[in-house]
């Protein structure tokens, strides 16, 4: 008889609530229910009360990790609508911005995938590390987590001193290099915990629509940056990096190498940042009558923003696509037969967001 | 002699927060915040701070988020598992008025309409050192006795 | 018979039992503690955490889950804790004044497992799914790892013609000693449940394994056996090596080093991996272990 | 007095003889009652022998002159009195529950005819005298046992358990038959009483004789046809494979220490077969659901004990083993009753199906507690004395690798009698039983499994009377002294030190297991929640016992094929098989042309004998 | 008679009360179930033959009418199979010129016993004697007639030509034994390894084979093996185990014969593996296959264990242990094929669902039935047994 095992909405392997009920014969996991909606705050209808400056804090917190794209698509979305022009400079700036919270999002997702597979040193190798990333955060933005930098039609705060960020982007290249790529992809009990592991095969990555390196781990080829490219990652060439063994190991292998990219997008941007203002000397209030819609690619895949502006000052819609909204039912695809004690990494692994899915 | 061990007890309490943490709705930054608390850098083990994971083993309750309707009656279920003599200690803005979400229909916005709270740690989101000064600050409270669920018992 | 009675409670209660062993018990979990905070760059807890650890414990109320027995909430852990202090009492230390007869290595295993089955009870007893879940997994796992800890124990008291332990604290070391503390010290991980082998209360799985329900002074109870144990299981591969020596203070000596060196090396091992599946430790012990064994018994009889 | 002997066999052949001609005119209950009564006078003249053998006398006849050498001599001594009251008395109490139990089936004067014919030769093997018809009797029994596991002939389980039993029993039997005519060759004497075969019993004969027993009594690695016999009727697996047919091999080895001068070395060999099988037998049943499966690995399990018991070679261990056997023959023939009674009600034996039906059935659930109480080993059962005696046989002879792996496996036992009393007696009734009337046993089956039980209640109370009365002659007749001394409850006096701590040890812990069985059944009402995440859970969402061996399964797997011997055999077979296609093949190759084999092999032979 | 002296069975007598009973048997089973024109009237001449040839004191006078009576059922198989009928024809040809010869050459025609002859003589003598009676026995490898004798004819005329021909020719041979004991004292060893060829090539044979009258065929060419072995050891034990084992084999053998033709007259077709459960239809035929087949490989209370404990105790006399495990071996194997025929052709489930079940003739089973008692009873009381009484 399959009992049913609880995993959230409280859970140690969880930064945020939501429930996967599983069904368990003995270690084996028959089936899953994924429950979401613990962290509802309306913020869609709250966008529609507020004006826009306002608005651009509010969805910087529809998630803590990834505040900055949901804050950079929307001034996309607002931008196009109003036909504002975001200087080169503040281009730039948001595509360092960009790379950076990918940078410590994936960290962040490496450090609790060691937790959940019990590996306590790796977890604390990684958070060391992550501090490096957070320290060029709190160097840019003043903030360590929602930095508010987004402005519409540019940026809040310049870069004033590159070359000290190029140093610490530097030293996070090579903890990551020396340290944490060769451990996931090498160490014995790690392999041990990921090949194989939680499979999402193609065909299911496609019925599921997921995005994001969740996809390109199941070998789909999509990447925002590339195929719709934003910001500056036109300028500065981007590889996107795409696997086909389809399991948890696939998808460790897929971020450790989009950090790579990360650095070398940060460092390029950098070095060739042009000279100039950060947004434009004037910036509307009110934005004319129309609609948009903006992609960009966020740590864990495509967040996609419609604004439906009236003429005033407030948008009429706000609609907001996330990621994880798509990614976390796939996990019933790759639970079936899998074991009791994968399930924490296994959930990991699509790095689910609740604060994106239920906004 | 009952007075030796009631003091070593009390001192105790301030040796050994363990912690728990909820996350009532917030945006997480709060909650990759505390993290990093327990991690090398800030290191919360040196005041003896352990993170717990069942409610059954813990002193001091982190809160973050403006509380959703949804997870309401979840930390007012936790809050009751918590073994007395316990502490409250929200995190941020969100539980203390809402924030952002202030007037948003799904949230309650306040964590002190649904458990007491002891100590709030302003900030979107308060820093690493915030959060340890504030975990150390309970853990003296609960020395004293002066969390509220000390003084609450002790009026009954 | 009443200098015998003196001995025995002198042996329960000061050294090697209760006041000792918790001491020593605690200085060795604060060891590793601070062993693996320093490995992974932090600074680690305080010289008294698991003292305090335990007080605070004592001192909070205790809360009896929904549809647990209280008398067994209780009963269990003290079961389990007194079960583990006979044993202590029953280890040869330097200097102990502790009852000693030939077959005592059997109880002393006997009263080993006791904590252990109580542990399962426990879990099950609390009608948590977490703690059930971890139930199975310690239950499965004990049969795993006692296959080396039994195999070694028996391979030693086979070579020394005696199951009395004072004749293993007495044996001069041998490749048959290494190889057994060896196969003891593999055993250990799992008993300890420290990584590879923190199976039955993966955090990050089950919660908090068998203990999510407990709390307050039946949890101290537990954490007290627990620094017991450590004690005794690590005092257990110490006492093999101090055969040599005459003096008291070098056995002491020796039995403290030793008992640092192996607590090192566990969590060396602990700190270095990552927890396995219960079906990866299950045949870890059971192929290595009969390797191990084999080899234990094969060095016992022809060496 | 000596022409007693012979009645018990009379009277049961004659009951065979008697439904065989009235089969055809009696109902079915009738005949059930013919073959209870006939058991019940078996177990009388068995009984009116007793006294005089207690007394230390044997009872002897000479039934008549059978073959040349060999005439039906019997012989009841001490030993035989053991079995062959064990045979007739739980024989009796099956063949009552019987009654009922068989009253809807066919061809039920087969299975009477069958039942009879199997008590006769079991007590026709303890009480030979003569080694040829020891193994008249031995393959008697097997036969037996052949038919009554196939009694559902044209069901393809029940006939392959059958073949299984028939394949793995006849053919290590051959050790036995060529032991004796070893021992007839240099002793020139069938009569094992004559010291001419004492004097030319050696290591040799010993082994060949333990094979045959080692495949009857279910050792480690011939013990796999006794889970596969259990798609026979209940009674047949409680009177077989618990009682009676398993212990055939154990008498034998018993019998050993009176005809022989008993080597040192043999019983090292018992040892280690015994704990080998005590393990893998408590290993195997962890991952049962079916709940004969279960009771039968739990036999293998209890069979290793018993062989340890005897393997430990003191009086001591004489005395454990005897009481064991006679124990184990009660409690595990209770707990096959019980099985019985269940699938009866329910039916189905599968543990995944089954829960709650202590509700239902609670005289069948306290009698099944009882008996599960006995082979746990708590006090107050016979089962805490047997196991009591052993480890004290054990403790006080040094052997404490038994005392380690006796003390293991129990906690073994324990786990997994728990598990079927838990899913089947206690536990919410699952969507299977819902919708089943579930009805108590009737009278009849009650009445044979409550006479067991009470038995083993009495000489949980009582083993002095066990002891004084049957073990104690039986060690005489096993040539070791009889001078122990036993109290109410098994605890007796002549001991100290270590045996009485260990005793004291175990008695505590066994009543522990109790209690907290007892306690976990009342739950405190209210308290606060459980820690389910923050959600609660659906009602009554726990782990069960299925759940638990579902684990092991899964985790011992590996392990479980490793210990699994059949295989093996499968693959012996398999080649023998494959061999005799090859062998064919060119024999029709050869008989192609006869005439030149004939002149082929003519000349081949006569050139041999040429040569020679 | 000297076989009787030796022995303490009179085997005569025996042999000939089997031989009456199971003539008696087969004529009525043929009353019920159809076994060829002229069985009626062939059955009675060929036992009459075969008696004959057992109770004439003459050497020569018993050849001839044993061969007569072999002559008689070939012609009698040919009738039913022409292919099966040409090999049993030669056998017997064969078999019978190089026994008589060798039989003539050794001077054992002579009226009285004649001493031993030497030199290369004996040796020629011997191997007439050997190979002629190996090819009427059917040992291995001159077994290749019995086979498709088996398999072709009516289940009866196999019974009549292994129960009674085969086991009257051994009985001869036993006589020989006794008469002429030079024929094995010299060679023993040969007779030995004779012996256990067609005990294993028989027992394996048997395993392969499909079709269970051929299956039946080899399992004789096991048993002789047996049978041989007994008077090969010279043992007094072994001559009377051999022989209690022939009158055995002729009865276990009517049973097996009997229980497949009674199969065989429902399927229509020969009964072989691929048949299952037929015991659901033919309950008192499945029971005498079981029977016959635990009696062929001799487990007791079966009449066939008294000759087999006595085989074992002759090979273990003479081959010590070693032989014994060897014969107990080739039993096991001779377990496996019966349990796999037994398991697969007569219990378990039945391949199609009968629609009612088949009344099988009462009187067939009431003979199978008495058969079985027989045996049991025979085991029991062995003084039954014509002179064993006190053996």
């Amino acid at each position: 008889m399959p009992y049913k095992l609880p995993l959230g909405p409280l859970h140690p392997a969880f930064e945020e609530p939501y429930k996967l009920t599983l069904s368990c014969k003995g270690e084996i996991v028959e089936d899953a229910q994924v429950e979401v909606g613990f962290v509802m705050r309306s913020i869609e209808l709250l966008a529609q009360r507020r004006n826009y400056i306002r608005d651009l804090v509010l969805v910087e917190h529809v998630c803590g990790i990834c505040s900055n794209v949901h804050a950079s698509t929307m001034a996309m979305a607002v931008e196009k609508i109003g036909g504002i022009t975001v200087p080169d400079r503040a281009r730039y700036i948001r595509t360092i911005m960009g790379e950076l919270e990918r940078l410590h999002s994936h960290l962040l997702w490496a450090g609790i995938g060691a937790e959940d597979i019990g590996y306590h040193s790796m977890f604390m190798e990684i958070y060391f590390l992550r501090e490096r990333v957070m320290d060029i955060l709190e160097a840019i933005s003043g903030n360590r987590v929602n930095y508010g930098m987004i402005s519409l039609g540019g940026v809040t705060r310049d870069i004033t001193d590159p070359k000290s960020i190029l140093a610490m982007a530097e030293e996070i290249k090579k903890g990551l290099e020396k340290v944490v790529i060769p451990i996931f992809t090498q160490d014995k009990t790690i392999i041990a915990r990921t090949k194989g592991i939680g499979t999402l095969s193609k065909d299911d990555a496609l019925m599921y629509g997921t995005v994001g390196p969740l996809a390109r781990a199941s070998g789909i080829e999509e990447d925002i940056r590339e195929s719709f490219p934003y910001a500056a990652y036109d300028d500065l060439g981007f590889k996107k990096v795409v696997l086909d063994s389809c399991d948890v190991q696939a998808r460790v292998v897929v971020r450790a190498l989009e950090m790579m990219e990360s650095i070398r997008l940060i460092e390029e941007a950098l070095k060739n940042l042009p000279s100039g203002p950060i947004r434009p000397e004037q910036v509307p209030l009110t934005i004319p009558d129309g609609e948009a819609t903006a992609r960009s690619e966020a740590p864990r895949g495509e967040v996609f923003y419609y604004v439906k502006s009236n003429g005033t000052d407030t948008p009429a819609r706000v609609k907001i696509r996330t990621p994880s909204f798509v990614n976390i039912p796939s996990i019933r695809a790759m639970v079936k037969g899998q074991y009791l004690a994968d399930m924490p990494l296994i959930q990991a692994s699509i790095d689910p967001c609740c604060s994106c899915t239920d906004r | 002699m009952s007075n030796i061990f009631s003091r070593l007890i009390q001192t105790s309490r301030r040796r050994s927060p363990w912690v728990y943490r909820i996350n009532a709705g917030s945006c997480n930054g709060c909650d990759i915040e505390v993290a990093p608390c327990f991690s090398p850098r800030y290191d919360g083990e040196q005041i003896g701070a352990v993170l717990q994971g069942s409610p059954k083993h813990t002193d001091i309750l982190l809160i973050s988020g403006p509380i959703t309707l949804r997870t309401q009656e979840m930390v007012k279920d936790v809050y009751q598992q918590i073994p007395s003599p316990k502490a409250v200690i929200a995190l941020g803005s969100c539980p203390a008025s809402g924030n952002v979400f202030h007037g948003s229909p799904t949230i309650v916005g306040s964590a002190e309409a649904v458990i007491p709270v002891d100590l709030y740690v302003p900030g979107c989101p308060p820093r690493p050192q915030a959060i340890l000064e504030a975990i150390q600050k309970a853990s003296v409270m609960l020395e004293k006795g002066e969390t509220r669920s000390q003084r609450e018992v002790s009026h009954e | 018979m009443n200098n015998w009675w003196i001995n025995a409670i002198l042996a329960l209660l000061f050294w090697p039992g209760l006041l000792s062993g918790a001491l020593f018990g605690w200085f060795l979990l604060w060891m590793s503690r601070k062993f693996i905070a320093r490995l992974q760059g932090r600074q680690g807890p305080p010289f008294y955490q698991p003292f305090f650890d335990f007080w605070k414990l004592i001192g909070k109320k205790t809360i009896i889950p929904n549809g647990v027995n209280p008398v067994l909430f209780y009963a269990l852990p003290i079961i389990g804790l007194i079960s583990i202090i006979f044993a202590l009492a029953l280890l040869p230390v330097p200097g102990s004044s502790g009852i000693s007869f030939e077959g005592d290595l059997v109880l002393l295993i006997y009263l080993i497992e006791m904590p252990v089955l109580m542990d399962v009870i426990a879990g099950y007893v609390t009608r948590s799914v977490y703690a059930q879940v971890g139930a199975t997994r310690e239950a499965i796992l004990t049969i795993a790892y006692n296959l080396p800890f039994l195999g070694a124990l028996i391979a030693l008291a086979v070579r020394l013609h005696s199951f009395k332990l004072a004749t293993f604290a007495a044996a001069p070391i041998s490749i048959a000693t290494i190889l057994a503390a060896v196969a003891l010290f593999v055993a250990l991980l799992a008993q300890l449940k420290v990584n590879p082998f923190s199976i039955p209360n993966a955090e990050q799985e089950i919660v908090a394994g068998i203990h999510v329900e407990y709390n307050g002074l039946p949890l101290a109870l537990f954490e007290l056996t627990h620094a017991l144990e450590t004690s005794l299981l690590v005092g257990l591969i110490s006492i093999l090596f101090i055969g040599p020596f005459t003096s008291i203070w070098m056995k002491l000596l020796i039995f403290f080093v030793v008992a640092v060196v192996v607590i090192l090396l566990t969590n060396i091992t602990a700190a270095g991996t990552a927890r396995l599946k219960v079906q990866h430790a299950f045949k870890f012990y059971w192929t290595w272990g009969i390797a191990a064994t084999v080899l234990v018994v094969a060095a016992a009889l022809i060496l | 007095m000596n022409a007693l002997a012979g009645f018990s066999l009379v009277i049961l052949l004659g009951g065979v003889v008697v439904l065989f001609l009235s089969g055809r005119f009696l109902s079915t209950k009738a005949k059930g009652w013919l073959a209870f009564v006939t058991g019940l006078l078996a177990l009388g003249s068995i009984l009116w022998m007793a006294p005089s053998i207690i007394n230390g006398q044997t009872v002897e006849l000479n039934l008549f002159p059978w073959q040349a050498e060999s005439p039906f001599l019997l012989y009841f001594d001490g030993l035989s009195l053991v079995f062959s009251l064990m045979a007739a008395g739980i024989g009796s109490a099956i063949l009552v529950y019987c009654i009922d139990y068989m009253k809807h089936e066919t061809g039920t004067t087969r299975f009477y005819m069958l039942m009879l014919t199997f008590i006769a030769g079991l007590i026709g093997l303890v009480s030979a005298r003569s080694l040829i018809m020891v193994y008249l009797c031995w393959e008697v029994i097997g036969l037996c046992s052949y038919f009554l596991v196939g009694f559902w002939y044209s069901e393809t389980v029940a006939v392959n358990g059958a073949r299984k039993v028939l394949v793995m029993t006849h053919i290590p039997g051959y050790a036995l038959l060529l032991a004796i005519l070893l021992l007839y060759k240099d002793a020139g004497t069938f009569i094992w009483t004559d010291p001419a075969i004492a004097a030319h019993f050696t290591t040799g004969i010993f082994l060949l004789i333990l094979i045959a027993a080692m495949a009857k009594s279910v050792m480690f690695p011939i013990h796999t046809w006794i889970p596969e016999a259990m798609n026979a009727p209940t009674p047949v697996s409680a009177l077989l494979h618990s009682a009676c047919y398993v212990k055939a091999g154990v008498y034998l080895v018993a019998r050993m220490y009176s005809i022989s001068p008993w080597q040192p070395s043999w019983n090292t060999i018992l040892l280690v077969v015994g704990c080998a099988t005590m393990i893998v037998g408590a290993l195997f049943a962890l991952a049962q659901t079916d709940l004969k499966r279960l009771l039968a690995f739990s036999t293998i399990s209890q069979l290793g004990y018993i062989m340890t018991a005897f393997g430990i070679g003191t009086p001591f261990g004489a005395l454990a083993g005897v009481f064991y056997v006679f124990s184990h023959g009660l409690f595990k023939g209770t707990l096959f009753l019980c099985a019985g009674a269940v699938q009866h009600a329910a039916g189905t034996r599968d543990m995944r199906l089954l829960g709650g039906m202590a509700k239902q059935m609670p005289r069948t659930a306290l009698i099944w507690l009882i008996a599960a109480g006995a082979i746990i080993g708590v006090p107050l059962t016979n089962g805490f004395v047997a196991k009591w005696l052993l480890y004290d046989a054990a403790l006080e002879s040094g052997a404490w690798v038994v005392v380690i792996i006796a003390w293991l496996v129990s906690t073994f036992t324990a786990f997994y009698i728990l598990k079927a009393t838990v899913s089947v007696f206690y536990g919410e009734p699952s969507d299977y039983l819902k919708d089943r009337k579930i009805e108590e046993a009737s009278t009849g089956m009650l009445t044979g499994m409550g006479i067991l039980a009470g038995f083993s209640l009495l000489f949980g109370i009582a083993p002095q009377l066990l002891v004084n009365w049957l073990a104690k002659p039986a060690m005489t007749a096993m040539k070791f002294e009889a001078s122990q001394s036993m109290t109410f409850l098994g605890f007796h006096m002549d001991q100290s030190g270590a045996p009485v701590t260990a005793g004291a040890v175990l008695a505590i812990s066994a009543l522990l297991v109790v209690w907290i069985i007892f306690a976990m059944r009342k739950p405190s009402p209210k308290g606060v929640s459980t820690f389910t995440g923050g959600d609660p859970l659906p009602e009554g969402n726990t782990l069960n016992t299925i759940d638990f061996s579902e684990f092991t399964e899964d985790v011992f797997a590996p392990a479980l094929t490793a210990l699994n011997p059949d295989p093996v055999y499968t693959g012996i077979w398999q080649g023998i098989y494959k061999f005799s296609q090859q062998i064919r093949k060119l024999a029709e190759n050869l008989e192609k042309s006869p005439v030149g084999l004939i002149l082929g092999a003519a000349v081949i032979l006569a050139v041999v004998i040429w040569l020679v | 008679m000297a076989l009787k002296e030796l022995t303490g069975l009179d085997w005569q007598i025996a042999f000939t009360a089997v031989s009456v009973l199971l003539l008696v048997a087969a004529e009525l089973y043929a009353s019920r179930i159809n076994q060829g024109k002229h069985f009626l009237w062939m059955a009675p001449t060929a036992t009459v033959l075969i008696l004959a040839g057992i109770w004439v004191p003459s050497t020569m006078g018993r050849t001839l009418a044993l061969d007569a009576a072999a002559l008689l059922l070939a012609w009698f198989v040919w009738q039913q199979d022409k292919q099966a009928g040409r090999l049993f024809l030669l056998a017997v040809i064969v078999g019978s010129i190089l026994a008589a010869i060798g039989m003539v050459m050794g001077g054992l025609f002579g009226s009285e016993a004649a001493a031993a002859p030497v030199g290369t003589m004996l040796k020629l003598v011997i191997s007439l004697i050997l190979i002629g009676f190996a090819i009427k026995l059917a040992v291995i490898p001159f077994a290749f007639w019995l086979a498709p004798m088996a398999e072709k004819s009516t289940a009866m005329t196999a019974v009549l030509v292994i129960s009674l021909l085969d086991m009257a020719e051994f009985g001869e041979l036993a006589l020989l034994r006794v008469e002429a004991p030079w024929i094995f004292n010299s060679v023993q060893w040969i007779w030995i390894t004779l012996a256990l060829i067609s005990m294993f090539g028989g027992a394996l044979l048997a395993l392969a084979q499909t079709n269970i009258r051929r299956m039946l065929a080899f399992s004789t060419i096991d048993d002789i093996g047996y049978l041989l072995l007994g008077l090969a050891a010279g043992t007094t034990g072994g001559a009377l185990g051999a022989l209690i084992g022939a009158l055995s084999h002729s009865l276990c053998k009517f049973l097996l014969f009997g229980a497949v033709g009674v199969a065989e007259k429902d399927l229509k077709h020969p009964v072989t593996l691929e048949d299952r459960g037929l015991s659901t239809r033919h309950p008192v035929a499945g029971a005498a296959f079981i029977a016959g087949a635990l009696g062929m490989i001799g487990v007791p209370p079966l009449m066939g264990f008294l000759g087999r404990w006595r085989l074992y105790f002759a090979g273990v006399e003479v081959g010590g242990l070693t032989l014994g495990i060897g014969m107990a071996l080739a039993t096991a194997l001779a377990l496996l094929y019966y349990v796999r025929a037994i398991h697969r052709v007569w219990l378990g489930k039945p391949a199609v669902e009968t629609k009612k079940a088949v009344k099988d003739d009462s009187l067939v089973g009431i003979i199978f039935i008495m058969l079985i008692i027989l045996m049991i009873v025979a085991c029991l009381f062995p003084a039954l047994l014509p002179g064993m009484g006190g053996r």
